[in-house]
């Protein structure tokens, strides 16, 4: 039970992880069609510039700085790749490769810098140090990191369903080229959505980084559990892909009570792939059955 | 299957007017997927206007209206809009200037609800308001929560419509707007548009394919073949067997 | 034998191709003013981190070398590097490529590329040497694979000896699940039951930035005397962390790879046990690799790399010394057989058993961010 | 009777689209389905065709129950349909896009294409030659056949539509608003096209807004409203009922 | 020839074969896969556990290695059959994850990580494949073959199915296709091809190790048929040919550094942006421009939406 219960613990950790990067990963997806597969790239420069930044600043601007600047790394994607691209007519797989492409660039471009080191971020003392709840412990970092996944999470979804940004975003995901034809500007919408994205990406990225080090090619096995969250949670849906990526990280800890850990990931992709064959559209079919039976 | 056809054309009717054209096309040509659509479609449109426009399928009305509307970039020529050049302006910008369209397809957000929908045509300073639309059209005050994506398709038309009307434009582009409407909505919907005409002054473009409903609400007849002016006459000057014949 | 263009045209001109030939039965001539040498190792990928030691070192001793006037003191070496992102097929290709460009010296690593690469270098005659990869399979490879390093068994065999006589009863054990970790945790699981002990739990995590602290949860309800870290790198550091912010206060041991400045220097890694290949480079070395590196020579890698190219010259001049005029792959290797023994950069002698270098292997443990031997 | 729809419901989450409706299509006719927007015309298509399952209610042809059927075997016995949205496939050739309406091509298992490719390719050449005739039928010119369909005018879609619906061979033709937005030219050609299917005995069950069109076609029509069927009768007499009249016509 | 030429000409055809058969399902059916990896991996894995574990003879392992991709490639099939568009990437490339997770986790089988050495190359009759010249003509003699084929099946009308069952699954249905028959039939046959050129390469590199057979794999095919042009089959060649080519091209260039290896992947991943944004259809992707270029990863989620519950 004590395990169990410890278990319970480190996967809300690892859930907030993924959460993180899902939630971001899906308001881009539903919004624009994008299979953003260099989010993982953000991810990982979130982390990066936190650590190369820490030489330079005091912990907390350098971490502040480095989430800016990935937030800016995802909008100048959008404005200076797919934007540009989709003018010409290229959308799916064709976005889908120049995005892999930024992906690889990014990547190869940090570890250039680094010499492919890990880089691992000195968030100072506070971060390790041990919390005791009950009788069971996470360090100050976990516990911030879910605090910050929850706070952020809210608050996005405060912004979708309250605001008129929100309701233009949801709009756009529809049917982007109608909102011109309304009169609003597409570029606003896509900005918003790559920043927020990014930030939540960043956010990962960073904790990442002050707990066990970021190194090339971790950005893509986060992003791979997140996009299957995305899927599981019901694509478009915000709440869907954080509560998925939530039980995904719970599932793969409580699995090591049966299984070695090598098999855990496998396991849930197992899983995964059931789910989607018996329910396809993911736990969305019960929100929109539901929301079909309030109309 | 376009067989090319000479940049001269039938010249369009010269037209003499007191007032200054709200649109002015100036020989534009435009492309669509990399097939010439327009080839020199020159145009005027004065203030308080109701001008119909006709044409075979794929003559290029659908994209006359998105061009300008800067959907479709311009290749050649000059659109202009209350006198400032608006031939390269990006698409929001010309809708502020005071420009509505209700497109041939999807007019409207699915996965919004409709009330959701037509807050996006909401002006403060419109003229024509929720309460009109839903006198309009009532069952959209009964579905007002329903996802637009799930109404039928004469249903969703009438979504289309009403987020063009509320947004009181200067200049309404109606792309056939009667598509999939039950008889008696067609009527309705000519009927507002000769309305929001008369009563507010708004300039109406509107694309159809029926012939003797065009004749009877529009003051001017414009017929668009392979991408040229074909015929540009008030409606008074010409009868619908005369147009039968040019289709 | 077609020559890749540009080989062989410039024989002894000093350009970058003096080995030339190709294939097989030639060699390097021992009158070239020049002759290259291979180096395949990851420059990106997750391994590069590695691939960046072993660099170092070869370089170094290419320097060394050439700085004296070279072999002989007339042939200078040329090193060519490919990466191979620690990859079999990669390594393949890059590696026929310069057997087409008639090298017949290639430093490898990465138990799954120098294992790849030798039935190729034994097929083309071509002498491959691994400074870097411990997989046991690297013992067994044909008499043109020489590894530079001990392999795992030979470490975590002796790990697993010293700790039970320490009175070590049970262990267990957290690894990567790569090649490096699942050998030593197969090493040492099976010498520690061998003499007795008891392996209370086995757990794994993905190789690269993993969290293991869930894992770690597990294996301490299974009260264990000693945790055993199947991991190196970051990996390695990682885990001693997360082990102490879980709470746990059980002793750690590992091989020799653990000992890197991110370990060191942690404070949590205070009394950790771990075998030890003493590598205590020369003063001078160790100030000038400070200098070209920005940090202090402490991997056994570099040391296994700068005796890889070391033993090179050595076998170079022993060939020519006994009267040939070309070099090929294969009295390369001949001639370090019949060396056998070799000085090493480590500060100790490096002697072959089967194409395997036996290093002294001690127990120490970290003691004030150093490695300190136990009597 | 041809086709029997007996007491079919459907429901959307709360909304019932189709409540009880029970109609017959007779042979060789044309029978007219109209009614508001939204009165479930196209979800009747949908359970006809196969694409949607019913709620309840059973659907008959030729006296053979089929409600359960896939839609390829629905297909096999003889029904075919259109689309309000056309859809043809606008990457294939205009010839491509009505061969592979033709029923039955031996061409078409995997198994053949190797085992008896010369059978394959015989078929093939007439299964090309066929579908070149219901191009001509429905007035297509040959200059067309190898274009690409995504390059027509929505007016020769919604023909080349047609022809692939021949091509299957079908003796029930279900055509959902198959004239909305045709200019005049193309909707005399689908008079004429209409015209003689019904003279070669086949079955037509058609939805559309076009009043006159519906009378001037159409032996018999349904109205449809919020799911319930009204009246069937000649849509004569329907225009002249003053209650729908209200409901649709309008004044 | 030179080894090294001999050695990258193999590659070459090995990964035709592999591209072509992804070209199949990507190009032709609309099959979006991410797991081409996995099915290349199950063919060369089979083949090297049973001729090397088990002292099978190269006939019998062939054939079985060549059912055992074929059934994984069924397997894939299973999702295909619900999903499509974003939702089968995603499915696939978890099983992409779960191959490669049991090829280096499944020890006692696979040898783990440390892979499977001492793999054989066959002889026949007066044959030695072990010559790496009669080892080319083998694997471009099977290449040759398997292109052939593939381009008889899509200009079949069976192939004519495939692009109706792409561009319309509801379409396909009303107009009698059998589409569940259709994507598993391609699947498997696809499945077969990439084992084949698995089993080709375990032959050719003569040790099999996981990392070969990573999502990275997968990703590097699904780029040689969209750089050749997702429906061309002869495009899928070429992609290959330059894709095992641009590191070859790079090597010459002699970036002596430390830095060399990520600044080739940098130079990959800017020639994959470039080609986008000059020739998004592919090199081969010619006469049917708009459509082709406009291939739809977007699919699924079409009506999918921003919606915060
Ligand atoms: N996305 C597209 N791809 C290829 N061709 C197109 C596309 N959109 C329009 N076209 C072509 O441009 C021409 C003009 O189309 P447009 O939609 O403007 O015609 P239209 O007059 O509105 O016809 P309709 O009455 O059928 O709506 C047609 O030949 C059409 O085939
Ligand atoms: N998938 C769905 N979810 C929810 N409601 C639906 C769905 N499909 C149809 N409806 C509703 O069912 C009713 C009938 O729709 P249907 O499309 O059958 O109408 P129709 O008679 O074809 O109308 P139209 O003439 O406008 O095409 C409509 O009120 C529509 O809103
Ligand atoms: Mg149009
Ligand atoms: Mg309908």
């Amino acid at each position: 039970m004590d395990l169990f219960v410890q278990l319970l613990l480190n996967g809300l950790v690892a859930g907030s992880l993924y959460a993180l990067v899902a939630v971001g990963f899906a308001l881009i997806f539903a919004a624009t069609r994008h299979f953003h597969i260099a989010h993982a790239a953000v991810f990982a420069a979130g982390g990066y510039f936190a650590y190369f930044l820490a030489d330079l600043l005091p912990v907390g601007s350098a971490i502040a700085a480095a989430v800016l600047l990935s937030v800016v790394l995802g909008v100048l994607l959008v404005v200076f790749l797919y934007r540009p691209l989709e003018r010409r007519g290229g959308a799916g797989f064709v976005l889908f490769l120049v995005s892999l492409g930024a992906l690889i660039v990014i990547d190869n471009i940090f570890t250039v810098g680094l010499g492919a080191r890990p880089a691992r971020l000195d968030a100072g003392g506070w971060f390790s140090t041990t919390v005791d709840i009950g009788r069971w412990s996470l360090i100050a970092g976990q516990v911030a990191l879910i605090v910050v996944a929850f706070v952020l999470f809210g608050g996005l979804v405060t912004l979708l369903a309250r605001t008129r940004m929100g309701k233009l975003v949801q709009a756009f995901s529809g049917n982007p080229e109608f909102v011109q034809i309304v009169g609003r500007k597409p570029q606003v919408v896509l900005v918003v959505v790559y920043a927020l994205g990014s930030l939540l990406a960043a956010v990962a990225g960073v904790y990442v980084a002050a707990d066990t080090g970021m190194q090339p090619g971790l950005g893509e096995t986060f992003f791979i559990v997140s996009v299957m969250a995305v899927i599981i949670g019901g694509i478009g849906s915000i709440t869907g892909a954080f509560v998925a990526a939530m039980l995904l990280g719970l599932l793969e800890n409580i699995l090591l009570l049966v299984m070695g850990a090598e098999w855990t990931l496998a396991a849930i992709f197992v899983l995964f792939l059931v789910l989607i064959t018996v329910s396809p559209e993911g736990l969305a079919k019960i929100n929109l059955r539901r929301a079909r039976a309030s109309a | 299957m376009s067989t090319s056809v000479p940049d001269s054309g039938v010249a369009p009717a010269a037209r003499p007017s007191s007032t200054p054209a709200l649109l002015r096309l100036d020989g534009v040509h435009a492309e669509v997927a990399g097939q010439p659509v327009l080839r020199g479609i020159t145009l005027d449109v004065a203030e308080g206007e109701f001008v119909a426009v006709l044409g075979h399928n794929g003559a290029g009305k659908s994209t006359l209206l998105r061009t300008v509307l800067g959907l479709v970039p311009v290749r050649r020529g000059q659109v202009r809009f209350s006198g400032d050049d608006i031939t390269r302006s990006p698409t929001p910008q010309i809708v502020r200037k005071g420009v509505s369209l209700v497109p041939q397809q999807r007019g409207y957000f699915e996965n919004l609800s409709v009330a959701d929908n037509l807050a996006f045509g909401a002006r403060t300073d419109g003229r024509i308001g929720l309460d009109e639309i839903y006198e309009l059209f009532p069952i959209l005050r009964e579905r007002r929560g329903q996802l637009v994506g799930t109404m039928s398709g004469g249903q969703r038309q009438m979504v289309a419509i009403s987020i063009a009307l509320m947004s009181s434009p200067r200049l309404l582009m109606l792309d056939e707007p009667s598509v999939g409407l039950q008889p008696n909505l067609v009527a309705r919907v000519m009927e507002v548009a000769t309305q929001v005409n008369t009563e507010f002054g708004i300039t109406v473009i509107l694309v159809e394919q029926n012939i003797e409903k065009v004749l009877q609400v529009a003051r001017r007849v414009v017929v668009i073949n392979q991408g040229l002016v074909q015929l540009d006459e008030p409606v008074a000057e010409v009868t619908a067997d005369h147009i039968w014949q040019l289709l | 034998a077609v020559v890749m263009t540009g080989c062989g045209t410039s024989s002894g001109s000093g350009g970058g191709s003096a080995a030339g030939g190709g294939g097989t039965g030639e060699g390097y001539a021992c009158d070239a003013d020049e002759v290259t040498i291979g180096g395949l190792w990851a420059q990106s990928g997750p391994q590069a981190a590695y691939g960046e030691w072993f660099a170092n070192g070869t370089e170094m001793a290419v320097e060394h070398i050439n700085a004296d006037g070279g072999i002989g003191g007339r042939t200078q070496i040329r090193l060519q590097v490919e990466d191979t992102r620690a990859l079999p097929e990669p390594a393949v290709v890059a590696f026929q490529g310069m057997v087409s460009d008639g090298i017949q010296y290639v430093l490898s690593s990465f138990s799954s590329q120098t294992l790849a690469l030798a039935p190729i270098a034994a097929n083309e005659e071509v002498v491959l040497i691994n400074g870097g990869a411990q997989s046991d399979a690297l013992g067994e490879q044909g008499p043109f694979l020489f590894n530079t390093i001990p392999l795992l068994r030979n470490e975590s065999v002796a790990l697993a000896e010293k700790l039970y006589e320490d009175g070590v009863q049970s262990a267990a054990i957290i690894y990567t699940s790569d090649d490096g970790g699942e050998a030593a945790r197969e090493n040492f699981e099976e010498a520690f039951t061998e003499l007795g002990g008891e392996i209370t739990g086995v757990e794994s995590g993905e190789f690269g930035g993993t969290d293991f602290r869930s894992q770690l949860t597990k294996l301490r309800s299974t009260d264990p005397e000693v945790l055993l870290l199947g991991a190196f790198g970051q990996d390695s550091a990682n885990i001693i962390n997360q082990v102490r912010e879980i709470g746990w206060d059980v002793p750690l041991a590992n091989t020799s790879w653990v000992a890197i400045p991110a370990v060191l220097e942690n404070p949590a890694a205070e009394g950790l046990r771990l075998t030890t290949i003493p590598f205590e480079p020369s003063e001078e070395f160790q100030q000038e690799y400070q200098q070209k590196y920005g940090e202090a020579p402490t991997s056994a890698f570099i040391g296994n790399y700068y005796d890889g190219v070391k033993i090179f010259a050595e076998a170079f001049e022993h060939v020519c010394d006994s009267g040939a005029e070309t070099v090929s792959g294969a009295a390369l290797a001949d001639a370090i057989r019949e060396i056998e023994t070799f000085d090493s950069v480590y500060g100790s002698e490096l002697t072959f058993e089967e194409g395997t270098a036996s290093r002294p292997i001690d127990l120490a443990v970290i003691r004030g961010g150093a490695v300190t031997p136990v009597e | 009777m041809l086709l029997e729809v007996e007491n079919v419901s459907k429901s959307f989450g709360g909304l019932q689209a189709v409540k009880n409706a029970t109609f017959e299509v007779p042979e060789a006719q044309v029978t007219g389905l109209v009614g508001p927007n939204g009165a479930g015309k196209t979800t009747l298509f949908n359970m006809i065709s196969g694409t949607i399952r019913a709620d309840a209610g059973a659907i008959r042809y030729r006296d053979m129950e089929i409600t359960g059927l896939t839609p390829q075997a629905r297909i096999g016995r003889g029904i075919a349909r259109s689309f309000q949205d056309v859809r043809l496939l606008p990457r294939l050739t205009v010839l491509e896009n009505v061969v592979v309406g033709v029923q039955g091509q031996p061409g078409e298992r995997l198994r053949n294409v190797f085992t008896r490719p010369r059978h394959a390719v015989r078929s093939e050449k007439e299964n090309l030659r066929r579908a070149a005739e219901c191009l001509d039928y429905v007035g297509m010119p040959v200059s067309v056949h190898h274009e690409l369909a995504g390059g027509l005018s929505y007016g020769e879609q919604k023909l080349v539509s047609i022809a692939r619906l021949l091509a299957t061979g079908a003796d029930l033709l279900l055509l959902d608003e198959p004239t909305s937005g045709l200019d005049e030219g193309s909707l005399d050609e689908f008079r004429t096209v209409l015209r003689r299917l019904i003279a070669e005995g086949r079955t037509v069950l058609l939805v559309e807004h076009n009043m006159l069109l519906v009378r001037e076609l159409c032996d018999r029509a349904v109205f449809l409203s919020t799911g319930e069927v009204l009246a069937i009768d000649t849509p004569g007499r329907l225009m002249e009922n003053e209650e729908l009249r209200n409901v649709y016509f309008g004044a | 020839m030179s080894e090294y030429i001999l050695s990258v000409a193999t590659l070459i055809a090995i990964y035709a074969i592999l591209s072509v058969s992804l070209s199949l399902l990507v190009g032709h059916t609309g099959i979006f896969s991410m797991a081409h990896a996995a099915l290349f991996g199950v063919g060369a894995y089979t083949y090297a556990v049973l001729t090397v574990q088990f002292g099978w003879g190269p006939g019998p392992a062939l054939i079985v290695a060549l059912l055992a991709a074929a059934l994984a490639g069924a397997v894939m099939a299973i999702p295909s059959l619900r999903v499509s568009g974003d939702y089968f990437l995603v499915a696939s490339f978890a099983l992409q994850v779960v191959a490669a997770s049991v090829f280096e986790n499944w020890t006692s089988v696979t040898g783990g990580t440390g892979g499977i050495p001492g793999i054989q190359r066959p002889t026949m009759g007066p044959l030695d494949f072990g010559d790496s010249t009669a080892f080319l003509g083998l694997a471009v003699g099977v290449a040759v073959l398997v292109v052939a084929v593939s381009l008889w099946i899509v200009r079949s009308p069976y192939g004519r199915m495939l692009h109706v069952v792409r561009d319309d699954e509801v379409v396909a249905a009303t107009l009698g296709k059998p589409v569940r028959f259709a994507k598993v039939s391609i699947t498997v046959l696809s499945g077969a091809f990439a084992g084949l050129a698995g089993v080709l390469y375990a032959q050719y590199l003569l040790y099999l190790s996981p990392g070969t057979f990573e999502v990275a794999t997968s990703v590097s095919v699904i780029t040689m048929v969209v750089l050749g042009g997702m429906t061309s089959v002869l495009g899928s060649v070429i992609g290959a040919a330059v894709i095992v080519l641009i590191p070859q091209g790079l090597r010459q260039l002699d970036i002596a550094s430390s830095a060399a290896g990520p600044l080739e992947q940098v130079f990959f991943g800017l020639l994959l942006i470039l080609l986008m944004f000059v020739r998004p259809q592919g090199l081969l992707g010619g006469s049917r421009r708009p459509a082709a270029a406009r291939g739809d990863v977007g699919d699924a989620a079409k009506g999918a939406t921003v919606h915060a519950a």
